[in-house]
C-alpha cells in the first residue's frame, strides 16, 4: 500500500469538506457528508488497523468511536452557520478528545482539558458570542448575517488544507506506523523510571510502606550512598526499612499500586522540571487580564464630531475628552 | 596599414607581451610619520566646520575660508610629504575592523599607502580642491544667505572621502571613499534642489554609480577571498611571491579584473555606465569641474592603477578595458560635437578623455594614462571654470549660439585667453600644450602594444583626436571670438537691477576666479615639462609596467617618432575645420547640418548626434523601464499570481464554471491568512512532498501503464 | 535549577518593574504617572548594569550543559535592554494623551479606570521580559511561552497605541494571524518532541545526534523543524508569513511599530536559532554529518531569498514612509537569516551584532517619524517628509544617516552589519546567497534614496509645512542617540565585534577576541577573559 | 487502562491517533481561512491548539514520558490567555462596525 489511499482519500476527503462548506442545497451536503465518511471509511480499512473489541481493552472501539465524534463535530464546527452551534461543536470535538486523552492514559489532562477547555474558555466564547449576536427569528440560514452563511475562499482553503494533511498523513500513514521512530522504553525502563519519581514523594511512599508492613509504628527507611530511599531491581521497587524492633534493616518490596500515578507524575514533571515555565504562564495570564481589562475599557475613537466638540470646549460628557464612542450609529442598540 | 589587420588580430588569440613586469615595490611602515593623517582629517575638520556654520546660520564667507584655509593647508602637507618621499610607505592611523583568527583574518585599518601615485593624485586632487574652493568662493556668494555652508560642507565631504579613496591602505577604505565620493556627488549635484532636473540627475547618478560599487564590492570580496586580504601590502607581496597565476587561481582571478572593471567604469563614467555624468552637470559649476571633470571621476582610472598588477594577471580584461575606454572616446566625442550646451560638451569630452586614459591602461601604457589624468586634471578644470564664468556672466547662460565674441568684452579677456589655452591643450595644439603630449603617448602606444585590433584602436583615437579639436575649438570660436552678440539666460541675479530694465550687462569674474584661472593655466603649462616625472612616479608605483618598446626600426618603425607628426595634423585640422565653420563662415555649419537633415539619407547622423544617440532613451527602456516593470510586475504577482493564481485561482476553478469571477480586494485579514498558509503548503509540496509525489505518480503510471 | 535562576535576576528585576510601573500609572498625581518612563527606563538600565555582572565563569560553569547557548544571554539582555530605553523614549506621551490634557487643562477629572499608561509599559516590559527569556529557554515549554510572552503584550500594544481604528484594525489582523502563525509552530513543536522523545533542548540535540549517526534525521524531525521554522517567520516577518506587516506597522505608532520591529523579530531570531542548535549545521553532529539537512536548509534559502526579494520589491513602490520601514524590515530579516544559514560561530554572531545594528537603525528612523505630527496626527506618508530639513535640520538628518545606513552604506553601523553577515556567509560557502544579498541591497538603494533625497533635497511642499515636531522632548532625544549609535558605534567595531562573538564560539574557528586584546590598549585586560 | 500498566503503544496506533490530530488541524485551518465570523476563526485557532495537544499527549504516550502531558498543560494556559485577548478585542470592533465580519475591518491594505 503505497501513499496511493492518503493521496486519493485526501482528495475525497477535501471535496466532501468543500461542498460541505459552501452554502447549497441539502442533497449536496449529503454528497459530502457520504464522500467524507467514505475516505475515512477506506482509510481505516486500508490501514489494517484491527478493531477487535478486546485489543486493549477495548481502546480499537473506543479509539474510533472517540476520533470519528472529533472530527465529525469539527467538521461540523467550521461549517455549521451559526457560530453558537460551531462552538457547541467545539465542546464535543473537547469532549471526545478528552476521551482520547484517556485512552492515552493521560487522565489528568483528559478531566483538566474539559474543566479548563469546555468549561471555561468555551463558555466565554459561547457569553461573547450571545452578547455580541442577535438571535435570529428563523432558524434556517436566511436568518443569519452574510458573513456566517458564505465562506471565503473555501476551495482555496481546503486545497492548502489537504496539502497540508498529505504532507503530515505521508508521515504518519504507513503499515508500520511512523517510520523511524526511536523505539519507545521498554516496559522495564518505563518502571524503573516511575519508581525512580518515588524518592520525591517521601509522604506517599512511606504510607505506602507502612501499608505493606501493616504496622504505623515509627519507621526509619534507610537511604543508599545517594540518598535515595527507593531502590530497584529489574522493574520492582524496595526499600530497606529499620522498625522499632529490629536494628537489621529489613527489606520491603512496594506494590505496583504504589508506584506514583498519572496525575502525580504531571504534577511532579510541573514542580520539579519546568517551575520556570510555571512562573512564566503564571505572568502570561497576568498579562493577559491586564490586556482584557485595558481593551475592554478603552472606549477608544473619538468621532470627528467629538472631536470638534472637544476642540470647542463643551464636548466633554462624563470623563471629559474621552468618551464612548457610541456603538455605530443607528443600529439600535448592537449589545443584544 | 591599420585597417588591413583588424579583423585578422580580432579573430587571433591575445599575444600580449608580459615579459617586461618589473616587481611591485613593497611598502614599509612608516615611523613617526603620523601627522600626515592630517591630510585626510583636515578636510573631515572642514566638513564638520562649515556643518556647524550651517547649524548656525552663518551668513557670510566665513565656510569659504575656513574650506580653503583647510584644504590648503592639506596641499602643503601632501606637498611636504612628497618631498620627503623615497620609498612607499604605509602610515598606519586607527584600527577600524580587525576580524579572524588563525585561520583567516580580515583587516582593514584607517592606515595611509603612500607610494608615488598616490602622491601624483593627491597633488591634484588637494591642489584643484583648494582653488576650485577659492574660485567657488566668489562664483557661489549669490547664495551666501542661502546653501553656501551647505556647498562648502559638500565640497569638504568630497575631499575626504577622495583622499581616503586615493591613500587608503586597503580596499575597504577605498571602497569607503569610493561610496563617500558618490555620496558627495549626490550631494552636490543636488545642491539646487528646487530644480526637479537637478534632483533626478543627483538621483541617476548615485544609482548608475551604485551598479558600478556593486561590481567592485564583489571584486573586493573575491580578492578578498582569494588572496586572504584586503590590504595592499599584502596583497602585493602574494602578488609578487609568484605563486598566483590565472591558471592556478581559477575563475576568480579571472572574474576580479572584470568587477573592478564594471567598478572603475562606474565611477569613470564608461560605456555602458557613463549616462549619469552629463546630467551631473547640473550641479554648480566649481563641482563640475573638481568633481566632474578633474577628481572624482579619475577614481576608476586610479583604481585600475592601482590594481594593474591584479589586471596582469589576466591580460584579457586590459584589452577589454582598451576597447570600452577607445570606444567610449569615440562615441563621447561625436555626441559632443553636436550639442550646444557648453557645459555639456565639456562632460562629454570628459568622458571621452577618461575613454583615452582606460585606452592607456588597457594598452600598457600606464604612464600615459596617469600623465594624461595629470595632464586633463588642469586643463579641464580650466574648461569648466571658464564655462562657470560664462554661466555666472551671463545669467546661466550655456548656449554656445546665443554667446560671441566674448575676448572683447572688458572683464573676460583672462577668462578668454585661458580657455583658449584650456581648449588648444584639449585639442592638442602641438607642442606648447600638455594635452599633445599625453594623449600622444597614449596613440604611439596603440601601435606598439600588441593586442586584438590595438591598431584599430589607434585608428579610432586619432579619428577622436580630430574630432577633440573641432569640437573644443568649435566652443571657443563661438563664444570667445567672432562679433560681440549675447543673450542672457534665464537665471536673473537678485542684485541685477540692470536686468529688471531690460538692459543687461554680463557679470566680468572678479579677482578670485582670474586669480584661480591664470594660476591652474600656469599649473597647465608647466605640466608640459613634468611628463618624465610623472613617469618616474608611475614606475616607482603599483601601476609600474615598463611598456613594450617599439620593435621596428627607422622613422616609419618607432610610433613614438611619426606619432607627434599625425596628432599635430589631425589636431590643427580639427581647429582649421572649426574654424571656417564657426568663425570664418558660421552660416555654413548651420548649413550643413541643414542639408544633412534635408537629405533623408543622411538625416540620421546629425539628429542622432544631437540626441546623444538615443542612449539615455535605451537606458530608459533597458533599466528605469524593466525596474520599474518589474516591481510592478512582482506587485502584480504577489497580488496576482500569489493571492489569485495559485491560492485563489484553484479557488476559482470551479467558480469559473459556475459564477464567474468575484472582484479581489486586498487588505482583508484571511486573504494575508490565505497566503500565508498557502506559503506553507507551497513549501510543504516543494520540500516534502514532491518526491513522494513524483515517485507516486511514476509508480502510478506505471502501473497502469 | 537555583544556579539557573541567577541568570534570571535580570527579567525577575524588571518583572518587579512590571508590578512598581502599573501601580504607579494609577496614581492621582499626575506627576507620578508622566514619570513612569522614567521609570521604565531606570529598570532597563539597571537590568543593563547587572546583566554583565551575572555572567560570571563559575556560575557558567555550572550551567554549561544544560544550555545550548549559555553565553547567549549576556549579549542579547545587553541590548535588548540598551534598545528597550531607546523605545521608551519613543512611547513617552504617546499614551493616554487626551486624557491628560483634558486632565491638565481641568476639564476632566482624574479617573483611573480610563487611564492605561501604565498598562502600557506594563506591555511593553513583559515583552521585553520575553525575549531576554527566550535566551535562557532549555526546553520547548519555556521556549514556547517566551515567545507567546514576547507577542502577547504586543498584540494589546498595537491595539491602544493610538485612538483610532486603524490600529485597532492593525491589533486584529496581527492578532489573528499570529495565532494562527502560533498554532502552526505549537504543531512543529509536537511532532519534534515526537521524533525525540524529550522537550528539553539539550536532550533533543543529543537525540538528535543519535538519530543522525544512524541514517539521519527523521521525517517527523525534519517536518517538525520546518514547520516550526515556518511559524516563527511570523515573529521575524519573513515569506510566507510577512503578508501582516505592512498593515500591521502601518496601522499603529510609531513608537509601537518601532517596537514591534525589534522585539519580536529579536526572539523570533533567537529562537530560530536554538531550534537549529539542536540540530546543528556543519560539524555539529560529528564527522559524517555536513550542514544543515537538506530540507531544512532548502526551506532556510527560500525564505532568505524570497525575503530579501519581495521586502525591497515590495518597499519599491511605497508612498508611506511607515510602510516602506516594514517592507525594509522584512528585506533585514532576509539579510540576517543568511547568517541563521551560516551558523555558528560566525554566522549566529553576525546576526547577532545585525539584530543589534538594526535595532538602532530601525529605531532611529521611526523615532524620526514618532517625533513628528500633525494636527495630534503622526504622519506616514514619504511626501509629508519633503524639505524636513527647512522645518527640523536636526530630524531630517538623522533620517539621512539612518537612510544612508540602511543602505550599508561605510562607514556607518548598518554597512558593519551586513560586512560581518555577508562574510560568515561565504565563509559557510553560501556564495550565492551572499550575491542575491548584494544585488538586493543595491536595488534598496532605490527606495531608501528617498529617505535621503525627501527630507534633504526636496523643497517642502503646503502639506508638509504643517508638520510640526510632537511636543514631548524624548522622541527627539531617541532619534538623536541612535543616530549618534549609527555614527559612532562603528567607532567600537572590535569591542561590539568581540562581544558578539564571546556568545558562541566552536573549535572550528578560534576565538577572534585575542586579537582585539592588542588593539584596546585602553581596556583593562580583564574586560576580554571572557571564555 | 489506568497507568499501573504501563505498556508501550505501538507505533501503529500512535500513527492512528496523529492521523486525527492531523485531521484535527487541517479543518481548523481551513476553518480559519474560511469562516469570515472573528469569534469563529478563533475557535478554529483553539481547535488547531487541541490538534497539537492531542498530538503531544500521544507522542507523551509513546515515549512513556509525561512532559508531554506537562506542555498540555501550557497549551491550555496560552489558549486561555488569548482567548481572553482576542475576545476583548473582538468585542472592542465589535463596538465600532456592530459586525463580528473580518471583512470589515480593511482599511488598511495596499495601496
Amino acid at each position: 500500500m503505497g501513499p496511493t489511499v492518503l493521496y486519493t482519500a485526501s482528495v475525497f476527503g477535501a471535496v466532501a469538506v468543500y461542498l460541505l462548506l459552501r452554502p447549497g442545497p441539502v442533497p449536496i451536503k449529503v454528497v459530502g457528508t457520504l464522500l467524507g465518511l467514505g475516505a475515512g471509511a477506506w482509510i481505516l480499512k486500508e490501514s489494517a488497523v484491527v478493531l477487535s473489541a478486546d485489543e486493549a481493552g477495548g481502546a480499537g472501539t473506543f479509539f474510533v468511536l472517540f476520533s470519528l465524534i472529533a472530527i465529525a463535530s469539527a467538521v461540523r464546527m467550521i461549517t455549521h452557520h451559526r457560530p453558537l452551534y460551531s462552538a457547541l461543536y467545539f465542546v464535543m470535538v473537547v469532549l471526545s478528545s478528552a476521551g482520547l486523552f484517556l485512552l492515552l492514559e493521560a487522565e489528568f489532562m483528559a478531566f483538566a482539558l474539559v474543566i479548563v477547555y469546555a468549561g471555561a474558555i468555551l463558555v466565554t466564547y459561547l457569553f461573547v458570542l450571545m452578547l455580541a449576536q442577535q438571535t435570529p427569528e428563523t432558524d434556517d440560514q436566511s436568518g443569519q448575517p452574510e458573513y456566517d452563511r458564505v465562506p471565503r475562499e473555501p476551495a482555496a482553503a481546503v486545497v492548502v488544507g489537504f496539502v497540508l494533511f498529505a504532507l503530515l498523513g505521508d508521515m504518519f500513514f504507513s503499515p508500520e506506523g511512523i517510520a523511524d521512530l526511536p523505539a519507545p522504553p521498554s516496559e522495564q525502563q518505563a518502571r524503573v523510571a516511575a519508581w525512580q519519581q518515588l524518592d520525591a514523594l517521601p509522604d506517599r511512599l512511606a504510607s505506602a510502606v507502612r501499608r505493606e508492613i501493616g504496622r504505623s509504628t515509627d519507621i526509619e527507611i534507610v537511604a543508599d550512598r545517594f540518598g535515595s530511599a527507593v531502590r530497584i531491581e529489574e522493574g520492582d521497587a524496595y526499600v530497606l526499612v529499620r522498625t522499632a524492633e529490629s536494628t537489621e534493616p529489613q527489606t520491603v518490596w512496594l506494590p505496583d499500586d504504589a508506584m506514583p500515578q498519572n496525575i502525580e507524575q504531571v504534577g511532579l514533571a510541573l514542580i520539579a522540571k519546568f517551575p520556570v515555565s510555571l512562573e512564566l504562564a503564571g505572568v502570561i495570564l497576568l498579562m493577559a487580564m491586564f490586556g482584557a481589562v485595558v481593551l475592554a475599557q478603552r472606549q477608544i475613537e473619538l468621532s470627528e464630531q467629538e472631536k470638534r466638540a472637544a476642540a470647542a470646549g463643551d464636548g466633554h460628557r462624563r470623563g471629559g475628552g474621552i468618551s464612548d464612542a457610541p456603538p455605530a450609529a443607528g443600529t439600535g442598540g448592537g449589545g443584544r | 596599414m591599420a585597417s588591413a589587420d583588424i579583423f585578422s588580430v580580432l579573430a587571433g588569440n591575445l599575444t600580449l607581451a608580459l615579459q617586461d613586469s618589473a616587481p611591485i615595490p613593497i611598502a614599509e611602515t612608516a615611523v613617526g610619520m603620523g601627522w600626515a593623517g592630517w591630510i585626510l582629517w583636515l578636510p573631515a575638520i572642514s566638513t564638520v566646520m562649515c556643518g556647524l556654520c550651517a547649524a548656525l546660520r552663518v551668513k557670510n564667507k566665513l565656510p569659504a575660508w575656513i574650506t580653503v584655509g583647510l584644504l590648503g593647508t592639506s596641499f602643503l602637507m601632501t606637498l611636504a610629504l612628497w618631498l620627503r618621499y623615497d620609498h612607499p610607505v604605509v602610515i598606519h592611523l586607527l584600527d577600524w575592523i580587525v576580524l579572524g583568527g588563525d585561520r583567516w583574518t580580515f583587516i582593514a585599518n584607517f592606515s595611509l599607502y603612500v607610494d608615488s601615485l598616490t602622491l601624483l593624485w593627491m597633488l591634484f586632487v588637494t591642489g584643484l580642491g583648494t582653488l576650485i574652493a577659492l574660485y567657488a568662493s566668489e562664483y557661489m556668494e549669490a547664495d551666501v544667505r542661502g546653501g553656501y555652508a551647505r556647498f562648502f560642507a559638500g565640497i569638504s565631504v568630497f575631499l575626504f572621502a577622495m583622499t581616503a579613496l586615493v591613500m587608503a591602505d586597503n580596499l575597504l577604505m577605498l571602497y569607503l571613499g569610493w561610496e563617500g565620493v558618490g555620496f558627495a556627488s549626490y550631494w552636490l549635484i543636488g545642491y539646487y534642489y528646487r530644480k526637479p532636473s537637478a534632483v533626478a540627475a543627483a538621483k541617476k547618478a548615485f544609482i548608475v554609480n551604485r551598479i558600478g560599487d556593486l561590481g567592485l564590492a564583489l571584486a573586493i570580496y573575491l580578492i578578498w577571498h582569494t588572496f586572504g586580504t584586503v590590504e595592499y601590502r599584502a596583497l602585493f607581496e602574494a602578488l609578487d611571491s609568484g605563486s598566483y597565476t590565472a591558471e592556478a587561481g581559477g575563475w576568480s582571478i579571472k572574474a576580479i579584473p572584470y568587477l573592478l572593471m564594471l567598478g572603475a567604469f562606474g565611477k569613470s563614467a564608461q560605456i555602458p555606465l557613463y549616462v549619469w555624468l552629463p546630467d551631473a552637470m547640473e550641479g554648480p559649476t566649481p563641482v563640475s569641474a573638481l568633481i566632474h571633470a578633474a577628481t572624482m571621476v579619475t577614481a576608476g582610472v586610479f583604481l585600475v592603477a592601482r590594481m594593474y598588477p591584479v589586471f596582469l594577471l589576466e591580460p584579457a580584461s586590459l584589452t577589454v578595458v582598451a576597447w570600452i575606454g577607445g570606444l567610449t572616446a569615440l562615441l563621447a566625442a561625436t555626441i559632443a560635437m553636436a550639442q550646444h550646451d557648453i557645459k555639456r560638451i565639456f562632460a562629454y569630452s570628459t568622458i571621452s578623455q577618461l575613454g583615452y586614459m582606460f585606452m592607456g591602461l588597457g594598452m600598457l601604457s600606464s604612464v600615459g594614462a596617469a600623465y594624461h589624468v595629470f595632464t586633463h586634471a588642469f586643463f579641464k578644470a580650466v574648461l569648466f571654470l571658464t564655462a562657470g564664468v560664462v554661466m555666472h556672466g551671463f545669467a546661466g547662460q550655456v548656449d554656445l549660439r546665443k554667446v560671441s565674441g566674448l575676448r572683447h568684452l572688458p572683464g573676460f579677456r583672462i577668462t578668454s585667453f585661458t580657455m583658449l589655452y584650456a581648449c588648444a591643450c584639449l585639442a592638442g595644439v602641438p607642442l606648447i600644450t600638455n594635452g599633445f603630449w599625453s594623449k600622444d603617448a597614449i596613440m604611439a602606444q596603440a601601435f606598439i602594444s600588441t593586442g586584438p585590433g590595438f591598431r584599430a584602436l589607434g585608428v579610432i583615437a586619432i579619428i577622436t583626436a580630430f574630432l577633440t579639436a573641432y569640437y573644443a575649438f568649435r566652443v571657443w570660436f563661438r563664444v570667445c571670438a567672432g562679433p560681440v552678440h549675447f543673450e542672457p539666460g534665464e537665471e536673473q541675479h537678485d542684485d541685477n537691477h540692470a536686468a529688471q530694465h531690460g538692459e543687461f550687462r554680463p557679470h566680468a569674474p572678479r579677482l578670485a576666479v582670474n586669480l584661480v584661472l591664470i594660476v591652474i593655466t600656469i599649473g597647465a603649462v608647466g605640466s608640459i615639462f613634468l611628463k618624465g616625472w610623472a613617469g618616474e612616479r608611475i614606475e616607482d608605483s603599483t601601476a609600474a609596467y615598463l611598456s613594450p618598446h617599439a620593435q621596428g626600426v627607422g622613422f616609419w618603425g618607432d610610433p613614438h617618432a611619426w606619432m607627434p607628426w599625425v596628432a599635430s595634423a589631425v589636431g590643427l585640422l580639427g581647429i582649421a575645420v572649426a574654424g571656417y565653420f564657426h568663425l570664418v563662415n558660421r552660416k555654413a555649419a548651420d548649413g550643413l547640418k541643414n542639408a544633412m537633415l534635408a537629405n533623408p539619407a543622411t538625416r540620421w547622423l546629425p539628429t542622432a548626434m544631437e540626441n546623444k544617440w538615443y542612449v539615455d532613451e535605451l537606458y530608459h527602456l533597458m533599466f528605469r523601464g524593466p525596474l520599474w516593470l518589474g516591481g510592478h510586475i512582482l506587485n502584480l504577482f504577489d497580488r496576482y499570481i500569489i493571492d489569485m493564481a495559485i491560492v485563489d485561482g484553484v479557488a476559482r476553478i470551479p467558480r469559473l464554471l459556475g459564477r464567474g469571477f468575484q472582484p479581489l480586494s486586498n487588505g482583508i485579514l484571511q486573504s494575508y491568512a490565505v497566503s500565508m498558509a498557502g506559503g506553507v503548503a507551497l513549501l510543504a509540496i516543494l520540500v516534502f512532498l514532491m518526491p513522494q509525489l513524483v515517485d507516486w505518480l511514476s509508480h502510478w503510471m506505471g502501473g497502469a501503464g | 535549577m537555583v544556579d539557573k535562576l541567577w541568570f534570571l535576576i535580570p527579567e525577575m528585576w524588571l518583572f518587579v518593574g512590571v508590578v512598581v510601573i502599573s501601580v504607579m500609572g494609577l496614581c492621582k498625581a499626575r506627576g507620578l504617572r508622566n514619570a513612569v518612563p522614567l521609570v521604565v527606563i531606570g529598570f532597563l538600565a539597571v537590568a543593563f548594569i547587572i546583566t554583565p555582572l551575572l555572567y560570571t565563569d563559575d556560575r557558567l560553569a555550572k550551567v554549561a550543559d544544560g544550555l545550548l547557548i549559555p553565553m547567549l544571554g549576556r549579549y542579547v539582555k545587553m541590548v535588548v535592554c540598551a534598545i528597550g530605553i531607546v523605545l521608551t523614549m519613543l512611547s513617552v506621551g504617546l499614551i493616554d494623551r487626551p486624557l491628560e490634557q483634558a486632565v491638565a487643562t481641568g476639564r476632566a477629572r482624574f479617573d483611573p479606570i480610563r487611564v492605561s499608561r501604565g498598562e502600557y509599559f506594563v506591555f511593553f516590559l513583559l515583552s521585553l521580559i520575553g525575549v531576554m527569556l527566550v535566551c535562557n529557554a532549555n526546553d520547548l515549554i519555556w521556549l514556547f511561552l517566551a515567545l507567546e510572552l514576547t507577542s502577547l503584550p504586543t498584540y494589546v500594544m498595537v491595539a491602544i497605541s493610538r485612538p483610532s481604528r486603524r490600529a485597532q484594525e492593525a491589533a486584529v489582523k496581527y492578532f489573528f494571524l499570529g495565532a494562527m502563525a502560533a498554532a502552526i509552530f505549537l504543531y512543529g513543536l509536537a511532532l519534534l518532541y515526537g521524533s525525540t522523545g524529550t522537550i528539553v533542548l539539550t536532550e533533543m540535540r543529543d537525540a538528535f545526534a543519535e538519530q543522525a549517526a544512524t541514517g539521519g534525521l527523521n521525517r517527523l524531525a525534519l517536518v517538525g523543524m520546518v514547520l516550526a521554522l515556518l511559524g516563527v517567520s511570523y515573529k521575524i516577518v519573513a515569506v510566507p508569513m510577512h503578508f501582516y506587516a505592512a498593515d500591521v506597522y502601518e496601522g499603529a505608532a510609531s513608537a509601537v511599530t518601532a517596537f514591534l520591529a525589534f522585539v519580536p523579530k529579536t526572539a523570533g531570531m533567537l529562537a530560530i536559532i536554538l531550534l537549529l542548535m539542536t540540530v546543528g549545521w556543519s560539524g555539529h553532529l560529528g564527522p559524517g554529518v555536513e550542514g544543515l539537512p537538506q530540507p531544512i536548509l532548502i526551506t532556510l534559502w527560500m525564505i532568505c531569498v524570497l525575503t530579501m526579494t519581495l521586502g525591497n520589491i515590495g518597499a519599491m513602490l511605497q508612498r508611506s514612509a511607515k510602510r516602506l520601514l516594514a517592507y525594509s524590515s522584512i528585506a533585514h530579516s532576509g539579510y540576517m537569516l543568511i547568517g541563521v544559514i551560516a551558523g555558528p560561530a560566525l554566522g549566529i554572531n553576525a546576526v547577532l551584532l545585525y539584530l543589534l545594528a538594526y535595532g538602532v537603525m530601525n529605531t532611529a528612523a521611526f523615532a524620526v517619524l514618532a517625533a513628528l505630527e500633525r494636527k495630534g496626527e503622526e504622519i506616514e506618508s514619504l511626501d509629508d517628509l519633503a524639505g524636513l530639513r527647512h522645518r527640523h535640520p536636526a530630524l531630517a538628518i538623522v533620517m539621512a544617516i539612518t537612510a544612508l545606513s540602511l543602505v550599508g552604506f561605510p562607514p556607518l553601523l548598518g554597512f558593519l552589519g551586513k560586512l560581518y553577515l555577508f562574510m560568515a556567509g561565504v565563509e559557510a560557502g553560501h556564495v550565492a546567497l551572499v550575491v542575491i544579498a548584494l544585488i538586493n541591497s543595491a536595488i534598496s538603494a532605490w527606495y531608501y534614496l528617498r529617505l535621503l533625497g525627501l527630507p534633504m533635497l526636496a523643497m517642502p511642499t503646503p502639506t508638509s509645512e504643517t508638520i510640526v515636531s510632537r511636543p514631548v522632548v524624548w522622541p527627539r532625544v531617541a532619534a538623536l542617540v541612535t543616530a549618534i549609535g549609527v555614527v559612532g558605534l562603528p567607532l567600537f567595531a572590535g569591542r561590539l565585534l568581540s562581544a558578539s562573538e564571546a556568545v558562541i564560539q566552536t573549535d572550528e574557528v578560534p576565538p577572534m577576541v585575542d586579537q582585539f586584546d592588542a588593539l584596546m590598549v585602553d581596556q583593562p585586560p580583564e574586560d576580554q577573559s571572557v571564555p | 487502562m489506568i497507568l499501573a500498566s504501563i505498556e508501550p503503544i505501538n507505533g501503529l496506533t500512535l500513527s492512528h491517533y496523529m492521523l486525527t490530530s492531523a485531521l484535527l488541524l487541517v479543518i481548523g485551518l481551513i476553518g480559519f481561512l474560511t469562516r469570515r465570523n472573528m469569534i469563529v476563526m478563533f475557535l478554529c485557532t483553539e481547535l488547531m491548539l487541541l490538534a497539537a495537544a492531542i498530538a503531544m499527549i500521544a507522542f507523551g504516550r509513546y515515549h512513556l514520558d509525561v512532559s508531554g502531558q506537562v506542555f498540555v498543560i501550557f497549551i491550555l494556559t496560552i489558549a486561555a490567555a488569548e482567548a481572553a485577548l482576542a475576545l476583548a478585542l473582538v468585542v472592542l470592533l465589535y463596538r465600532h462596525k456592530a459586525t463580528l465580519s473580518a471583512e470589515a475591518w480593511s482599511e488598511l491594505r495596499e495601496p
